[in-house]
């Protein structure tokens, strides 16, 4: 198989979305067509999820000549973690659709199709640039569909996600270009290939320190951690069901994933250095938004506080410098993207069937919806961790990992079985199960289309939980190859 | 005696623009710059610059005063159009205290340069003849873009000044 | 006679001019008739200029008589190219805004022409005077094309007060002249550079003047504190020249002063890095705090391009540190050019026919009645606010690499914040394009898409994104990429030392 | 010894649960399936599983094997190494024993119990996946897989609590009891945690755990010890964790029953008798549990003297029957713990049936004056329900006296006074409350003549006649020495190696008479009160037992409110108030500042030029004293 | 004996006095010739120069500036016409319209 696969992967949808946009005005063809293109990626990437052999280093690389005066390369590849959330990715997205299937407009999914083009950039690229490059472009579509398609205060929440996120990529921008530069200057050369990038040796403690953290906050906005936070609840509250979506479960966890791909390789040293503080703040952020999240009213809102939450908590076992962590980390990102999404996409369709959204507006929908609120039982679930789904496994293990960082942490990591119950239930009671006060809502269960869309869902919820070692195989080696060599580095350093 | 000439050249000058600064009618400015571009005329003569002392006299004397006062006529401007100023006072010693850096540094960086007699010359500097030849050839070039900067003035004087009726209306 | 090769653009342009002031003195030529011949002569200009394109030269010719007042270089040509292009830029994608708007009668294509011929002569200037005098030319014709509609009162004061500054600032620039040319006792830069090589000590009147020069500089690209005058004159001048002040004579200025300051006066110029650097800062600050606080787009636009100011200020700064930044201050101002004109010019299609748009408010669901040009107007401001895909993001890219590496990092940390800030307000343009519905007055057939300007605008747009994606995508496929621009930027900066 | 029979003792209620939940799914999209259809489905496989587990049995008693079920690898992430592993000692095998047996009963008893309701397909399925669930727990080889069915079982519970999910107080109890187990878990998980990392991270299996616990040093097993009775406590309700038993009433009476009877609760007993080894090694913890378990023995039986509703009263009863099994689990008789736990089974899940006839005839009433004042005719259900009362209360022959008395006598033994005289007390409450219930519901006149006679459907009143039996008949089962028996119990889960009493016989008989003795003055004491007591004036619900001793309205102040208060100050205040305030504060100061920068733009031409005045003099005194002229 | 400083002097006063004239006045007018008059005082500059270093370019550029004020005063009278028109005044003050109101 070429490499040229990933680089076809990538750009297959925003072509097709350019050859839409110009093409026909027909809504239902532009969304079959779109939903077509998904599900041939789809194919493409098991096609390399079977083909990968698991071992650490890079795979199917394109590595050519972009801007030659500053050395910067068209330079992708995958590895196991990139694999694994590339996989998670493929499957998500085309199932979100036919969830998403009925209502929108043209721009709606040309949108859908340039974010994909983004995140799987984002995910795929290795030249640091680049993946500068497609971390703005994909969040752009998102803005467009916030600004367009969103409610209530919406241009405000739009103005606000994009200078909040933009600004911290800005920063990030700037550390990178500062990396490049003593780059230039040690080696004469100019690169911005992250393995390049880590030979650096010139730069003093200090500097290295800016950078981190210049790196931190880009990405500490994505994901959010704990200061960095304020901007999702609005959107979320405001955005559309396919914009959040695409927010929480999939952006939100590039924010992690570049943590490991770059920060890591990047500034070892200062990563071991500041791990503590980072476990902490994670177990902090997953306290309290976990508590935020009890009284919400809005779900959306809810979620966002709910997704917050749990990536704190994927962050802090990022930080937790051992492979349960770590993997643990990584798994949890794919089980918590299938929980939220699929319940975000609930909401959504809740929302759209209904028209309310808030919990005190709705209640007595299981009675109308028996399936719906089967299948949101499951993700909620899935969403608490519990064993027999994937949520288990991941939280399990960065249980592990964190108590085998530091004891004392790992008891206050342990909340997050408790947290996560209390308000997810609490919701669930009140919106879905407890008759509603007051005249009945118009409510219809889920049709066959959107059952199917989240068969696969469930099925790789309770496979992941039942036979995790399965999908953990696929990229453990990546770890273990970051965990000894590259935190090595660190630790002496 | 150049000295005295100097003095009193350089006397009337500053005297004729200072007039013009102060006077509120702008006749009177107007008649101050005259008298201050005449005796700048004579100071290029003390420097031998004959031909630029004529040039002087005709194109600022000349024309460019005439021109002014004629337009300030044409536009038969009364006092009651004239705008009342009642604080220039305080922005002129404004303006000349943030001019003091300037005039310190010129004038320092002036007085360190090698001094050199600044005589009269008796021939063959600043004649006509030698202006002419050397305008001519080395200075052709620029010669030629003044011309066409002129142009572009003139044209846009016309178009400028012109009462337009404009295309759309026929 | 092959001396007179590289005239050529120049006589062209200068013959079109003249030919189109003739013209003028009919009554019966329409606009159209204007534009298309301005245009033609642009094109074989541009056609001739394109000739020596890219290839290593530089020629004195008739040094005899011409006394070495102009220079012929790559340097020189790769402005010409952009100055033409930009100009034919201008008129194509005005071709809406010059029929609609009646007072654009034949003298004004002339005077345009006119303009550009000054700023041409500019960029082959290598005499103080004669610098001058082409720099006065240029400008004439832009007082007389912002005033040009003289029925409008505010156009009057508009050209009022960019004629009293700019005079003003002009006198300032020739005292430099007398006292570089008191100290060296010539005018032109070769010599004077030659004066400096050799004479040591003694260069206080040359710093000074020198200084002088740098003013009439800042204040032509509206760097603080010579900024005031831009807010005022932008709104008050036609769309299509602000659009043409803010990328095309910046452009102009650019290429005098990156000559002298790259070749002639190069050992100096470490003395004015402190001075640039506050400048800078402050220009960066002060252009933020104007933007974020406009709400008439023109003036939005026009205090932003204070702010990019700040960025060439940037670059222009670390021209002493290291010479690659000459090639990325030379692709920002490419990248400027394009984005400045497509987004003024824009809107100048825009507002040509249908109801006045001014401030922010007017364009309220523009996506919904213009889907087309409301998106050509969000890839120019993507591309001026810096947004990847777009020629913008590169151009900062380079500036701000160049920049650090010349050790400027604090001042990058700022222009990175005033980056953040001015994503603000570009964003609340497109957000009042797209995220409102179209008024009631929402004429979605009735205009005509079909015409010059919107090709150009397309056109333009399509440069800013190939400008920023270069050829990532299609990387199997030679299409020149954007490092061509370098590279030949790379050339003409040689060229300056070849003597 | 490997087996491949020990999953499918699993598989069948799961399986029996994933047909019935496709059939019910197809029930509702689709068109209606015959009840009976369910039902079948629905007790056959617990009774198939139930099959499984007597061949294993019987095969286990021939051989004296203990099997072991390898399926696959589970996790394998550094030194951790979990594998999806079952196994079938003498232990698990025990529980898996009456487990299944009394599930089945219960099983065929809702078959009856929830005639002609909608929801009866998902309830049979959630049912046996409860089964399932509980199987999973005992049947685990490592204490992962344990947490599995620990948590199915808790998951389960709030499924079938919350059966009707349209009452919202249904659902809040359901909830409740999620997470009250949930912070039980997190001991449990925590315990694991601590467990595992102190054994040194090595395999997870039990007997893995069991031979490396050498090597943990004292203080951190003492931790786990206490984190993993934690969970314990959380499960099996122990003080304090034990306020969603009560309310887990709300859902059917099945669901009681089978919580109560033969799964749910009963996990945390044999959690701890499975970390046997652990808490052999530390003394202290035992005595810890022991004591707890004694005073939630003597708290629930305070409370449930004052209870009106029937099925309340039996829920506390459980948890007192429960707080003697911890004591006898707790003093390292885990044998006699288990014992109590199986008889315990029979006559708890008779009670349950028999309360649920009952309320079934009475037309769902279950407060007992209620009760009492529609009396109807119930022979069988009364005659069993007089034989568990009799079994609870501990009057020889019957199951229940041998279990308890075990106990107490471990406790006495050991020379926990104290906690012996707890247990004598309690006892005494014990058989007072019961028979208060009993005489209340079947004795006491009310002013009706004859009854009318109600029938009550075979699949009742069968397993209730079984369970009659047992409730009856199991205490022989572990005859002690005294009694002539040879403790066919203890034996056969010798290798808890659980301490086996040394006392002489004497006392042995000296503490029977003694304790059959309090158990009928108890009787007695309720027979004189409650004989005949006039059902028309119901007790008064005041005081503070009968509003067990506010200790809900305690932890909502405590806890619950609190927590809620923060929320909405993290949310209302913390958030959008600081930190986004401080945010949007800068932004709005920047821009404001703005504008007053804003205000040099005044259009006037001589402003301006001064203005560039100023800075270009500015520029010049820099020269000045940069060329230093 | 006079030195290059004198005129140095002299000239530099008058163009002082022009920059003063553009900043303190409010007559169109004056601003006009005040900015003729820091013209002149380069001249003045300019002249000197040439003879100090008896070099004819100073005189040619002096040519040369006052034909560009020349230019500069074609343009600027009939900048003055279209003011005079506009507002029937000659106060600088007056023209203040461009002043961004719309913000505030």
């Amino acid at each position: 198989m070429s490499a040229d696969i990933l680089t076809f992967i990538i750009f297959l949808p925003a072509v097709t979305a350019f050859a839409l946009m110009v093409t026909t005005k027909n809504v239902q063809a532009v969304r079959n067509i779109a939903f077509l293109s998904t599900l041939a990626i789809l194919v493409l990437v098991l096609k390399l999820y079977i083909s990968f052999e698991p071992q650490a280093q890079m795979q199917f690389v394109t590595n050519t000549p972009w801007i030659v005066e500053y050395g910067i390369r068209y330079y992708i590849g995958v590895d196991g973690f990139s694999l694994t959330i590339l996989m998670m990715i493929a499957i998500l997205i085309p199932t979100a659709y036919l969830l998403l299937w009925d209502g929108r407009t043209k721009g709606y999914w040309i949108n859908m199709l340039l974010v994909q083009t983004g995140v799987t950039g984002t995910l795929l690229s290795l030249d640091i640039v680049l993946f500068y490059f497609f971390w703005e472009v994909m969040l752009l579509p998102v803005f467009l569909m916030i600004g367009i398609m969103g409610t209530g205060n919406k241009v405000f929440t739009t103005i606000k996600v994009t200078v909040y996120t933009m600004g911290g990529s800005l920063l990030m921008f700037l550390a990178i270009m500062y990396l490049g530069v003593s780059y230039f200057n040690e080696f004469g050369e100019w690169s911005f290939q992250y393995d390049k990038l880590t030979q650096i040796t010139t730069l003093s403690h200090t500097e290295r320190l800016y950078c981190f953290f210049a790196f931190v906050i880009a990405f500490g906005i994505k994901i959010p951690l704990f200061p960095l936070h304020t901007w999702i609840m609005d959107t979320y509250k405001n955005a559309p069901t396919g914009a959040v979506f695409l927010l929480s479960s999939i952006m939100a966890k590039l924010g992690v994933y570049a943590i490991v791909r770059f920060m890591i390789p990047l500034f070892p040293d200062i990563y071991v250095e500041f791990s503590t503080y980072f476990v902490c703040l994670g177990l902090f952020g997953l306290i309290y938004f976990g508590i935020a999240a009890l009284k919400q009213d809005d779900m959306k809102r809810m979620f966002a506080y709910s997704s917050a939450s749990h990536l704190s908590f994927i962050a802090a076992g990022i930080f937790s410098l051992n492979s349960y962590g770590i993997n643990g980390a990584l798994y949890l990102m794919i089980a918590h993207a299938m929980a939220t999404g699929a319940l975000f996409l609930l909401v959504g369709l809740i929302h759209y069937k209904t028209g309310y959204k808030t919990i005190s507006d709705l209640g007595g929908l299981a009675k109308k919806a028996p399936i719906l609120t089967f299948v949101f039982a499951i993700m909620l679930f899935a969403n608490v961790g519990l064993p027999g789904t994937n949520g288990f496994v991941a939280e399990l293990l960065i249980i592990f990992g964190i108590y085998e960082f530091n004891h004392t942490l790992g008891y206050i990591a342990g909340f997050t079985v408790v947290i996560g119950a209390s308000y997810m239930l609490w919701m669930f009671q009140r919106a879905i199960l407890q008759d509603r006060v007051g005249e009945a809502l118009k409510m219809s269960d889920l049709k066959m289309k959107e059952i199917l869309g989240f068969a696969p869902w469930i099925v790789l919820v309770f496979l992941m939980g039942i036979a995790p070692d399965l999908f953990i195989d696929k990229f453990e080696p990546t770890v273990t190859y970051f965990l000894d060599d590259i935190l090595k580095i660190g630790e002496v350093k | 005696m150049i000295d005295i000439v100097f003095l009193a050249l350089s006397f009337f000058a500053i005297g004729g623009a200072l007039a013009m600064l102060l006077n509120h009618n702008p006749m009177y400015s107007a008649l101050g710059l005259l008298i201050c571009v005449l005796s700048i005329a004579g100071l290029f003569a003390l420097l031998s610059a004959t031909f630029l002392f004529m040039v002087q006299l005709i194109v600022y004397a000349g024309a460019i005063m005439t021109l002014v006062i004629f337009l300030l006529m044409f536009l038969n401007i009364n006092e009651e159009d004239m705008p009342e100023e009642p604080n220039k006072h305080k922005y002129m010693i404004l303006a000349a205290i943030v001019m003091i850096p300037f005039n310190l540094v010129i004038i320092k960086a002036v007085s360190n340069l090698p001094g050199s007699d600044l005589s009269i010359v008796s021939e063959g500097f600043g004649g006509i003849k030698d202006v002419g030849m050397h305008l001519y050839t080395d200075w052709l070039l620029s010669f030629e873009l003044i011309s066409i900067l002129l142009l572009v003035a003139l044209i846009g004087t016309v178009v400028l000044a012109k009462k337009k009726k404009s295309r759309g209306a026929k | 006679m092959e001396d007179l090769i590289p005239f050529i653009p120049a006589i062209t342009i200068l013959v079109g001019a003249l030919t189109l002031m003739f013209m003028s003195l009919s009554e019966t030529l329409k606009t159209k008739h204007f534009l298309i011949v301005s245009s033609l002569f642009l094109i074989i200009a541009l056609g001739n200029s394109f000739v020596p394109f890219g290839n290593l030269y530089t020629s004195r010719p008739f040094n005899h008589i011409f006394n070495d007042v102009l220079i012929f270089d790559s340097f020189s040509d790769f402005f010409h190219v952009l100055l033409i292009g930009g100009t034919l830029l201008t008129i194509l994608i005005g071709e809406h805004y010059f029929q609609a708007k009646t007072y654009f009668k034949g003298e004004f294509f002339a005077i345009l022409l006119f303009a550009l011929f000054g700023m041409m002569i500019l960029a082959n200037a290598n005499e103080l005077i004669t610098a001058y005098i082409a720099l006065e030319i240029a400008s004439f014709s832009v007082y007389i094309m912002v005033g040009f509609n003289t029925e409008d009162s505010k156009r009057v004061e508009a050209i009022f007060k960019y004629l009293v500054l700019g005079s003003f600032i002009g006198a300032f620039y020739l005292l430099g002249t007398v006292l570089i040319y008191g100290a060296t006792g010539t005018t032109n830069f070769t010599q004077i550079g030659e004066f400096i090589a050799t004479e040591g000590n003694n260069l206080d009147l040359v710093y000074i003047g020198i200084t002088l020069l740098l003013f009439t500089f800042l204040f032509k690209i509206a760097s603080f504190p010579f900024q005031s005058w831009v807010l005022d004159v932008y709104r008050g001048a036609p769309m299509l020249i602000t659009a043409y002040m803010a990328s095309v004579f910046k452009i102009a200025i650019f290429s005098l002063f990156m000559r002298v300051f790259i070749s002639d006066f190069a050992p100096l110029q470490d003395y004015w890095d402190s001075i640039i650097y506050v400048l800078a800062v402050v220009t960066l600050i002060f252009g933020t705090w104007l933007a974020v606080n406009q709400t008439i787009i023109k003036r939005m636009l026009a205090a932003s391009s204070i702010v990019h100011t700040g960025y060439m200020l940037m670059a222009f700064l670390s021209l002493g540190q290291n010479i690659a930044s000459a090639y990325a201050t030379m692709f920002y101002l490419i990248a400027y050019l394009l984005s400045a004109i497509g987004a003024f010019g824009l809107i100048s299609h825009i507002i040509s026919e249908t109801k006045v748009r001014v401030t922010f408010a007017d364009f309220k669901g523009l996506a919904h009645e213009r889907p087309f040009l409301a998106a050509m107007m969000t890839i120019f401001l993507f591309s001026l606010a810096g947004i990847p895909s777009t020629i913008g993001f590169i151009g900062k890219f380079y500036v701000f690499t160049e920049t650090i590496n010349a050790g400027y990092t604090a001042l990058t940390v700022l222009a990175i914040i005033a980056t953040i800030v001015s994503i603000y307000y570009y964003f609340r343009l497109i957000a009042m394009m797209y995220f409102y519905p179209a008024p009631l007055t929402c004429e979605i057939e009735g205009f005509n898409d079909k015409r010059i300007s919107t090709y150009a605008v397309a056109f333009i747009a399509a440069l800013v994104v190939w400008g920023g994606i270069g050829s990532a995508i299609v990387f199997f496929i030679p299409v020149p990429n954007i490092d061509a621009i370098i590279d030949i930027s790379k050339i003409a900066v040689e060229s300056l030392f070849l003597k | 010894m490997e087996s491949g029979l020990i999953i499918w003792i699993i598989l069948a209620p799961l399986l029996g649960a994933l047909l019935n939940g496709g059939l019910y799914f197809y029930h509702i999209t689709q068109r209606a399936i015959p009840q009976r259809l369910f039902s079948i489905i629905g007790t056959l496989s617990p009774i198939l599983g139930f099959i499984f587990t007597l061949i294993l049995f019987l095969d286990m008693k021939e051989t004296g094997n203990t099997y072991s079920q390898d399926l696959f690898t589970w996790l394998e992430v550094g030194n951790l190494h979990i594998s999806m592993k079952l196994l079938a000692d003498n232990l698990s095998i025990f529980m898996t024993m009456f487990v299944t047996f009394v599930g089945s009963l219960i099983h065929i008893y809702a078959i009856g119990y929830m005639h002609k309701d909608p929801g009866f397909g998902k309830f049979f399925a959630y049912f046996n996946l409860f089964l399932a669930s509980m199987l999973i727990l005992v049947l685990a080889d490592n204490p992962i897989v344990l947490f599995i069915g620990w948590e199915g079982v808790g998951v389960c519970s709030y499924l079938l609590i919350k059966f009707y999910y349209g009452k919202a107080e249904n659902v809040t109890a359901a909830n409740k009891a999620f997470i009250v187990n949930r912070v039980g878990d997190l001991g449990f998980l925590l315990g694991v945690v601590t467990l595992f990392f102190a054994v040194g991270e090595g395999d997870m299996s039990f007997s893995s755990l069991e031979a490396n616990i050498g090597n943990v040093s004292p203080e951190l097993l003492v931790l786990s010890g206490v984190l993993l009775f934690v969970g314990a406590m959380g499960k099996s309700a122990q003080i304090p964790l034990f306020t969603w038993l009560p309310d887990a009433m709300a859902g059917p009476t099945p669901i009681s029953a089978l919580i109560h009877a033969a799964t749910m609760v009963t996990a945390g007993i044999y959690m701890v008798a499975r970390f046997h080894f652990l808490y052999e090694g530390v003394e202290g913890v035992g005595l810890y549990i022991a004591y707890v378990g004694a005073a939630s023995a003597l708290f629930a039986a305070i409370i449930a003297c004052k209870q009106q509703d029937i099925k309340k009263i039996l829920a506390y009863s459980t948890m007192s029957q429960l707080g003697y099994m911890f004591i006898g689990v707790g003093l390292g008789y885990y044998s006699s713990g288990l014992f109590h736990v199986f008889t315990h089974a029979f006559f708890k899940a008779m009670l349950f049936m028999g309360a649920g006839g009952i309320i079934i005839a009475v037309h769902h009433h279950q407060n007992i004056f209620k009760i009492a004042q529609e009396r109807v005719n119930l022979p069988i259900i009364s005659g069993t329900f007089l034989i568990g009362v009799i079994a609870i209360s501990g009057i020889p022959p019957f199951s229940g006296f041998f279990s308890k008395d075990a106990i107490l006598a471990a406790a006495f033994a050991e020379g926990e006074y104290l906690i012996w005289i707890i247990g004598m007390f309690t006892a005494f409450l014990t058989a007072f409350y019961m028979f208060r219930l009993y005489f209340i519901l079947f004795w006491a006149p009310n002013k009706k003549v004859g009854n009318p006679y109600v029938y009550t459907s075979k699949t009742i009143t069968i397993p209730l006649a079984i369970l009659a039996l047992g409730a009856f008949g199991a205490g022989f089962l572990n005859l002690p020495t005294v009694l002539w028996g040879e403790h066919l119990v203890d034996t056969w889960l010798l290798q808890l190696n659980s301490k086996v009493l040394h006392m002489s016989h004497l006392t042995e008989w000296i503490l029977m008479i003694l304790s059959v003795g309090v158990a009928s003055a108890g009787i007695y004491v309720s027979y004189k009160k409650y004989a005949n007591f006039d059902v028309f004036k119901p007790e008064s619900e005041e005081g503070l037992i009968a509003n067990k001793f506010y200790v809900d309205e305690f932890y909502d102040k405590t806890l619950v409110k609190p927590i809620q208060k923060l929320s909405v100050f993290i949310d209302k205040v913390v958030d959008t108030k600081i930190i986004d305030g401080f945010i949007m504060g800068t932004c709005n100061k920047f821009v404001e500042f703005g504008k007053i920068v804003g205000t040099l733009q005044t259009a006037n031409v001589r402003f301006y030029a001064a203005f560039m005045l100023v800075g270009m003099s500015c520029i010049f005194i820099y020269l000045y004293i940069s060329l230093g002229l | 004996m006079i030195s290059l400083t004198s005129y140095a002097f002299v000239s530099m006063t008058l163009f002082t006095i022009g920059v003063m004239g553009v900043v303190s006045r409010r007559n169109v007018f004056v601003i006009y010739m005040s900015i003729e008059l820091m013209l002149n005082g380069v001249n003045l500059f300019l002249v000197t120069f040439a003879r100090h270093h008896l070099n004819l370019d100073g005189q040619i550029i002096t040519i040369m500036v006052i034909a560009i004020a020349a230019a500069e005063a074609a343009i600027f009278l009939s900048v003055i016409i279209l003011l005079f028109r506009s507002k029937k005044s000659l106060d600088t003050d007056m023209f203040t319209a461009l002043k961004d109101k719309e913000s505030k």
